[in-house]
C-alpha cells in the first residue's frame, strides 16, 4: 500500500538517519498525561508533536444526555484542582439560557471561591514544575502549603477538590459562620509564604505571536498583553473589585513562570477585597425547577481560569439538555505554541518550556 | 425571591430567521417576574456598529443573526468564509480564534461549524467576541476526509485554529481544504466509529 | 527387622522429608525477609492517567506524606518499579499504553486503581472513549474507590496493599 | 484497618531462625566434624605465639576468650582484612549505607516533611535494609536485543571501579590503606577514567534510546570534568612534591591546604560534583528529559549494585576531598586512652579476673586518626548532599560551558597561586613555613 492511499495522518514519513525519534509520554516523568513526539538531532530539538488525547472522555457528548444539573459534576472533572473555574462559565451560559439572576452574596461568594481555587491550582502547577526542573523541593513547599488553601475550599464546599460549588442561579451552600476571619488569617499567612518562594529558562515567544498563535493566560500576558478577562469583560462581583493584572514583556519561560505566581499575590488581594465587600447576609442561591429548559438560544461565556479564558459555549434547543456543549479552554489553546516553541530548543529546556505553557493535559483533552 | 425564574417561552424565531428580527429583542416579549422587572434590553450601539459594518462589505453575503451584548453572530456561506474572515482580520482587527465548535444539525443535513474570534490588539474588541458560522454538507454514511463534507480552512487567516479544526475534523468528519496536517488529535488511533460528536452517534446505553 | 526398614520406598520418604525440612528452614527466613522487605519498599511508576493524580501529588506532598511508609515519590524508570498505581480514567487511548507499561515492569508487581474511574468507568460509564474499570486490562490487587480519593484513602489502599503482600507467599 | 497476618510476627522469624540454628548443629556434628578432622590430618598447623595452633588449642578458645585476641590481631594485619573491611569495601559501604539514610532524612527534612519513619520502627532506620533485599528478591530484566554480556558487566564492573577507588584511599596513619601506591594520585584519575567507559558501554549495550542519550551526556560531563578536577589538584602536588597519598597527608599536619588554595578546592568539589552526577549536574539521569538516563534498563540488583556503586564512589571522592584539602586524618588527640588497670589487672567480674594480654587491639593513635578522618568526610558528604535540596537542574550546555570556560581557568589562577608560594620560599620543599 503506497503512502498516498492511506487516509489523512497515517502516512509513514522518511526522516534522516542522524535524526532520532523520541516518545516522550505517556509514560514519563516529563510528560504529565500526553505524548510529545520529539526529532531531535544531537541535543537539538527538529520538531515536536504534541499527542494530546490520552484523557479524552468525550465530555462533550456526555453533556447531551445530562440536563443543566446532572452536567455539574462531570464537567469540573477536567482540572479538578480548578474546579470552580472550569464551571464557571457553563454557569454564568446557564444561568443567561435559563433566565436566572444571581443573589449579590452569591457574586462575591464565587469570587472567593474561585480565586482560593486559582491559588490551588497554581500551586499545583508550581509543584509540578518543580519536578520537570529536576527540583524535588519546590515540588514539596508548594503542595505543602496548597494544603492550608484547600483546608478553606473543604470548609466552604465540604470537599477536597471536586467541590461542585457553582450551580445555575448562585452557588450550592453559604458559608459557615467566622468564615471570613479564618480566611483572612490564612491568606495573610500564605501571602507571606508565597513571597518566600523564588526559579533557568528559555522558549521565547514574542508579543506578535503570542497574539497570531492565539494563546491564553499566563502565556499571553508574559508575551507583554495586558488581557485578563476580570478586567476586559468583568463577570459576577469582579467589576466592582479592583484587579491590577501582572503582565511581564520577556516572553520567556521565566516570564511564563512567574506570571502564575504574581497571580497568586494578586489573588490574595482579590480575596481580602471580596470579604470586605461582601454583603454580610443574604440568600445564595436561586431557587431552580426540576428540570428548566433553556430557549432556542445560545450563548458563548469565557472567564479568567488558572491557565486563561475558559470559554463554554452553549446551544439551546427547547430542550432540557443542552444541544451543543463545547469548551474551549486555555490549556488546549497554549499547546498551538508547544511545537512552535520547542522547535530549535535545547532537549534540556524541553520541560521547562513545556510545562511553562501553564498547560492540564486533562482539561485540553475533555 | 418569589418567581425569579422566567419561563423560556416558546419562541417562534429560529436563530436561522434573517436579521431583521433580532433575537436579542426577545427579552423584552417575556413577561416580567412579580419581584424584579428585567430591563429591556436595547441593541447595544457599539456592537450595532460592527455588524452594520460587515454587512455593508458583504452585502447579501452575510447574515448577521443576533447581536447582544458583547456578542456578535454571523452567518455567511461556505465559499465566502476565507474573504470574511480575512475582512474581519485586517479591517475589523479581530486576530485570534477563541474556539472552533462544530454542531451537527441532521434534520438540515448540515454541520455548522461556529469559529469565536476575539481579539487582543484593539482595547475596544477586548470584550467583543465574534462568531463566525458557516455550513457544510452532511451526509448520512461517513467518510471523514474523502467525501463532500469539506470547509475552507481558515488556517492561513487565524493561525490559531490549526488544532481546534484538527479536533473538529475527527469529532464531526468535517474535513478542512488547505489544512497542512489534518491528523488525528484526541481519539485514538484505531477508531474506525462514526465521528462521536454527531448526532447520530449514540453513546452506550442511551 | 531392620532390612525390613531399609528398604528403597523409606530411603525415599528419609530424603524426602530431610529436603522438606531443608526447604523449610531455608524458606521461612527468607520468605519473611523477602515480604518484610517488599512491603516497605513499594516504590510507585510514574504514570498519570487522569486527574487523580492531583490527589496522588498530594499524598506525596509534606502534609500526607507516603515516604513514610517507603512509597518514594512517583519513580522515573519502570525497570525499578513495583506498584501500578492507576490513577483514575482509563481511555481507550491510554489503555493499551497501561498494559504495555504493566508488561515491562518487573515482578513482583502490585497494582492499585485508585477512583471510581479506574474501578467501574464512575462518572463516565456512558463516555464512548472511556473503559468501564481497568479490571479487563490489569489484575488488580487494591482498590480505592473515590472521586477522587482523598490522600488518606491512599494511604490506607497502601497499607491494605502491604497486609496483603504479608499475605502472599514469596516467590 | 484489617488485622494483622497471623503467621507474620517476629517471634515468628525468631523461631524459624532458632530452628535453622538446631539442624545447622546436628548437621554440623554429624557430618562436619569427621569430615573437618580428616582434614587437619593432611593439613600443616600454624603456630601463633610459639605454640602449635592445634584444634584443641583452637577449640579453648571458646573457654577462654583472651586466646583470640592474637587470632584477630593476626587477622587485622592480613591483607583481606583491609580489603574487606577497614579502610577497604567494609568501612565505605557502611559509610554509603549511611549516607543514603541521612540523604532521605535530610531532604525529607528540608521539604518540611518526615521522611522514611515506619520501617524498622525508629525513624525508618531499616529503610534501606528493605530497599537492598527486595532489590535483589526482584526480577531482572534484559531487553531483547541488549548486548548481554556487556549489559551484565556494566553494574558489576561499576562496583568493581568504585572499590577500587575505594582502596586508593589512606584512612589513617601507619598503613590503614589497601593499596599505598606512590602513584596514588595519578592512579586514582587513571581509575576515575573508567567511570564514563563503563557508562557509555552500559548506555550502548541496553539498545534503548534514553539509556543512550544519558550516556553520551555522562560521556561529555565526566571527560570533560575530569580536566579541571586534575588541573585543581596539581597546586597540592606542587606543594608537596609527592603523588603519595598518605605523603600529601602528612603534609598537612600543621596547616591543611584549604587554606591556601581554596580556588582549588572550590574547583575540585564543584567538578567532583559532576563526577558523581549529584543534582545540579546529575544530567546523565536527568528524570524529566530523558527518563532515568543510562540507568533506564537497569532493573532489580542491576539497579541495586549501580545505586552502590555510584555511593562508594561518592564517599571516595569525599574522602578524596578531605586527603587533599582538608589534612586527612589530623587533628588534635581526642580519644581518651586506652584504662591501663585493664592491661596491667585484667577485668574484674566477681570472684573472676580475666587477663587479656596484649589487650588493646588498636592503639590510641589510629582510632583518634579514623574518627577525625570519619568525621571531615561526613562534613564533606553532608555538602554534597545539600545541593539536591536547593538547586534545579542545569542544562548540558551550560554545564559544559561552566566545565571548560569558567572551572579551567580557575584551575590555572590556582595552579599560579601554588608556584608563587613555591617560588617564593614560603612553601614547599625548604620554605620557611
Amino acid at each position: 500500500m503506497s503512502s498516498t492511499s492511506l487516509p489523512p495522518g497515517l502516512q509513514i514519513e522518511k526522516v534522516d538517519e542522524r535524526i532520532m525519534t523520541l516518545n516522550v509520554g505517556p509514560q514519563h516523568p516529563g510528560s504529565g498525561h500526553m505524548r510529545i513526539i520529539v526529532k531531535i538531532d544531537g541535543d537539538y530539538i527538529v520538531s515536536a508533536d504534541p499527542d494530546p488525547g490520552y484523557v479524552h472522555r468525550g465530555e462533550e457528548k456526555m453533556a447531551e444526555y445530562r440536563n443543566y444539573i446532572l452536567n455539574i459534576p462531570h464537567l469540573e472533572r477536567p482540572v479538578i484542582h480548578d474546579s470552580c473555574n472550569v464551571l464557571y462559565p457553563y454557569c454564568l451560559g446557564a444561568e443567561e439560557l435559563l433566565g436566572l439572576e444571581v443573589p449579590e452574596r452569591a457574586k462575591y461568594l464565587r469570587v472567593i471561591a474561585s480565586e482560593l481555587n486559582r491559588c490551588v491550582y497554581i500551586q499545583y502547577w508550581l509543584a509540578i514544575y518543580g519536578i520537570f526542573l529536576g527540583h524535588s523541593t519546590m515540588f514539596m513547599w508548594p503542595a505543602g502549603d496548597r494544603e492550608l488553601l484547600i483546608d478553606m475550599l473543604e470548609k466552604m464546599t465540604g470537599a477536597r477538590v471536586t467541590h461542585s460549588y457553582f450551580v445555575p442561579g448562585g452557588i450550592r451552600n453559604d458559608v459557615p459562620a467566622n468564615f471570613e476571619d479564618m480566611l483572612l488569617k490564612r491568606v495573610n499567612y500564605f501571602e507571606k509564604r508565597i513571597k518566600e518562594y523564588a526559579a533557568v529558562f528559555a522558549g521565547k515567544l514574542s508579543r506578535e505571536d503570542a497574539i497570531r498563535l492565539g494563546t491564553t493566560g499566563s502565556t499571553l500576558r508574559a508575551s507583554g498583553v495586558n488581557f485578563d478577562l476580570r478586567v476586559k469583560e468583568p463577570y459576577d462581583a469582579y467589576g466592582e473589585l479592583d484587579v491590577n493584572v501582572p503582565v511581564l514583556k520577556e516572553g520567556d519561560s521565566y516570564a511564563r513562570s512567574k506570571i502564575p505566581w504574581l497571580d497568586m499575590l494578586e489573588s490574595c488581594n482579590i480575596i481580602r477585597q471580596a470579604v470586605q465587600k461582601m454583603p454580610k447576609s443574604g440568600s445564595v442561591r436561586v431557587k431552580l425547577k426540576p428540570n428548566p429548559k433553556g430557549g432556542n438560544d445560545e450563548v458563548y461565556k469565557r472567564v479568567e481560569s488558572g491557565r486563561g479564558s475558559l470559554g463554554c459555549y452553549i446551544v439551546s434547543r427547547n430542550t432540557p439538555e443542552p444541544y451543543r456543549l463545547k469548551l474551549s479552554v486555555g490549556s488546549f489553546r497554549n499547546l498551538i505554541c508547544l511545537p512552535y516553541l520547542l522547535k530549535g530548543e535545547k532537549l534540556g529546556n524541553m520541560p521547562a518550556v513545556y510545562w511553562s505553557l501553564n498547560y492540564w493535559p486533562v482539561e485540553a483533552d475533555r | 425571591m418569589s418567581e425569579p425564574e422566567t419561563n423560556p417561552v416558546e419562541q417562534p424565531a429560529s436563530p436561522a430567521t434573517p436579521s431583521s428580527t433580532p433575537p436579542a429583542a426577545k427579552p423584552a416579549t417575556t413577561p416580567p417576574p412579580a419581584a424584579k422587572p428585567v430591563p429591556v434590553k436595547e441593541i447595544p450601539p457599539f456592537e450595532k456598529s460592527i455588524a452594520d459594518k460587515v454587512e455593508a462589505e458583504f452585502s447579501g453575503k452575510v447574515k448577521v443573526e443576533f447581536v447582544k451584548e458583547n456578542r456578535i453572530r454571523i452567518k455567511t456561506s461556505k465559499e465566502d468564509v476565507v474573504q470574511v474572515a480575512k475582512f474581519l482580520r485586517d479591517e475589523m482587527h479581530y486576530d485570534h480564534a477563541e474556539s472552533v465548535s462544530g454542531v451537527d444539525y441532521p434534520a438540515e443535513k448540515e454541520i455548522e461549524v461556529v469559529y469565536h474570534l476575539g481579539s487582543y490588539t484593539d482595547p475596544q474588541l477586548a470584550n467583543q467576541v465574534l462568531a463566525l458560522a458557516t455550513r457544510a454538507p452532511r451526509e448520512e454514511n461517513p467518510n471523514p476526509g474523502f467525501d463532500s463534507t469539506r470547509l475552507p480552512s481558515l488556517r492561513d487567516v487565524f493561525y490559531s485554529v490549526e488544532f481546534h479544526e484538527r479536533e473538529c475534523f475527527e469529532m464531526l468528519g468535517v474535513f478542512f481544504e488547505g489544512h497542512p496536517d489534518n491528523r488525528r488529535l484526541l481519539l485514538p488511533e484505531d477508531w474506525a466509529d462514526l465521528p462521536p460528536l454527531r448526532k447520530d452517534f449514540r453513546n452506550k446505553g442511551r | 527387622m531392620l532390612k525390613d526398614l531399609l528398604t528403597p520406598q523409606n530411603a525415599n520418604v528419609f530424603v524426602g522429608k530431610l529436603g522438606d525440612v531443608l526447604v523449610k528452614a531455608v524458606d521461612q527466613p527468607l520468605g519473611y525477609a523477602i515480604n518484610w522487605s517488599r512491603l516497605w519498599s513499594l516504590w510507585p511508576v510514574h504514570i498519570e492517567t487522569a486527574c487523580c493524580s492531583v490527589e496522588f501529588g498530594a499524598a506525596s506532598g509534606p502534609r500526607y506524606d507516603v515516604e513514610r511508609f517507603g512509597i518514594i515519590e512517583a519513580f522515573g524508570s519502570l525497570r525499578q518499579c513495583d506498584l501500578v498505581v492507576v490513577q483514575g480514567t482509563i481511555t481507550r487511548k491510554m489503555a493499551p499504553r497501561l498494559r504495555l507499561v504493566y508488561d515491562q515492569m518487573p515482578e513482583p508487581k502490585y497494582v492499585i486503581a485508585m477512583g471510581a474511574c479506574a474501578i467501574t468507568g464512575g462518572l463516565y460509564f456512558d463516555s464512548y472513549n472511556v473503559l468501564p474499570g481497568i479490571d479487563g486490562i490489569l489484575p488488580v490487587d487494591v482498590y480505592v474507590p473515590g472521586c477522587p480519593p482523598r490522600p488518606e484513602t491512599l494511604i490506607q489502599g497502601c497499607m491494605l496493599l502491604q497486609e496483603k503482600i504479608k499475605r502472599l507467599k514469596a516467590r | 484497618m484489617s488485622t494483622i497476618a497471623p503467621k507474620f510476627r517476629f517471634s515468628y522469624f525468631l523461631k524459624s531462625l532458632t530452628d535453622n540454628a538446631f539442624w545447622a548443629v546436628i548437621l554440623l556434628t554429624l557430618t562436619g566434624i569427621p569430615f573437618v578432622m580428616t582434614l587437619l590430618f593432611y593439613l600443616e598447623l600454624p603456630v601463633i605465639d610459639d605454640k602449635l595452633m592445634t584444634p584443641y588449642l583452637a577449640l579453648t578458645t571458646i573457654a577462654d576468650p583472651a586466646r583470640q585476641i592474637p587470632l584477630i590481631k593476626s587477622l587485622l594485619h592480613t591483607d583481606f582484612f583491609r580489603i574487606a573491611a577497614f579502610p577497604g569495601f567494609g568501612f565505605a559501604a557502611l559509610l554509603a549505607a549511611g549516607t543514603i539514610f541521612v540523604e532521605r532524612k535530610m531532604l525529607a527534612k528540608l521539604q518540611l516533611r518526615v521522611g522514611p519513619f515506619y520501617c524498622g520502627k525508629i525513624e525508618g532506620l531499616l529503610q534501606l535494609m528493605s530497599d537492598g533485599i527486595k532489590l535483589l528478591s526482584k526480577e531482572i530484566i534484559i531487553p531483547a536485543k541488549a548486548d548481554k554480556p556487556i549489559f551484565w558487566a556494566a553494574p558489576v564492573l561499576f562496583v568493581a571501579t568504585a572499590a577500587a577507588f575505594v582502596s586508593l584511599i589512606p584512612a589513617a596513619r601507619g598503613g590503614w590503606v589497601v593499596a599505598d601506591a606512590d602513584v596514588g594520585l595519578l592512579a586514582v584519575f587513571a581509575i576515575i577514567g573508567f567511570f564514563p567507559v563503563i557508562t557509555v558501554l552500559s548506555a550502548w549495550s541496553a539498545n534503548s534510546k534514553f539509556p543512550f542519550i544519558g550516556g553520551i551526556r555522562a560521556l561529555h560531563q565526566m571527560v570533560s570534568f575530569e580536566i579541571p578536577l586534575i588541573l585543581s589538584v596539581l597546586g597540592v602536588v606542587i606543594l608537596t612534591g609527592t603523588l603519595n597519598l598518605t605523603q600529601i597527608v602528612e603534609s598537612q599536619y600543621h596547616y591543611w591546604w584549604i587554606l591556601f588554595m581554596p580556588i582549588g578546592a572550590i574547583v575540585f568539589f564543584i567538578a567532583m560534583l559532576a563526577e558523581l552526577e549529584r543534582i545540579p549536574f546529575d544530567l546523565p539521569e536527568a528524570e524529566s528529559e530523558i527518563v532515568a538516563g543510562w540507568l533506564t534498563e537497569f532493573s532489580g540488583m542491576m539497579y541495586g549494585l549501580v545505586q552502590l556503586g555510584s555511593y562508594l564512589k561518592l564517599y571516595a571522592f569525599a574522602a578524596l576531598f578531605t586527603i587533599l584539602f582538608l589534612g586527612g586524618w589530623s587533628g588534635p588527640n581526642v580519644w581518651p586512652p586506652f584504662p591501663e588497670e585493664i592491661i596491667q589487672k585484667g577485668i574484674v567480674m566477681g570472684p573472676i579476673t580475666a587477663h587479656f594480654p596484649g589487650l588493646p587491639l588498636l592503639d590510641q593513635q589510629m582510632l583518634n586518626d579514623v574518627l577525625w578522618f570519619t568525621l571531615k568526610v561526613a562534613g564533606v558528604i553532608f555538602f554534597i548532599l545539600l545541593p539536591r535540596g536547593v538547586f534545579p537542574r542545569i542544562r548540558i550546555d551550560l554545564l559544559l560551558h561552566i566545565g571548560w570556560y569558567k572551572l579551567i581557568g580557575m584551575a590555572f589562577v590556582n595552579i599560579f597561586i601554588a608556584l608563587a608560594l613555591v617560588y617564593a620560599g614560603v612553601l614547599g620543599p625548604g620554605g620557611i613555613l
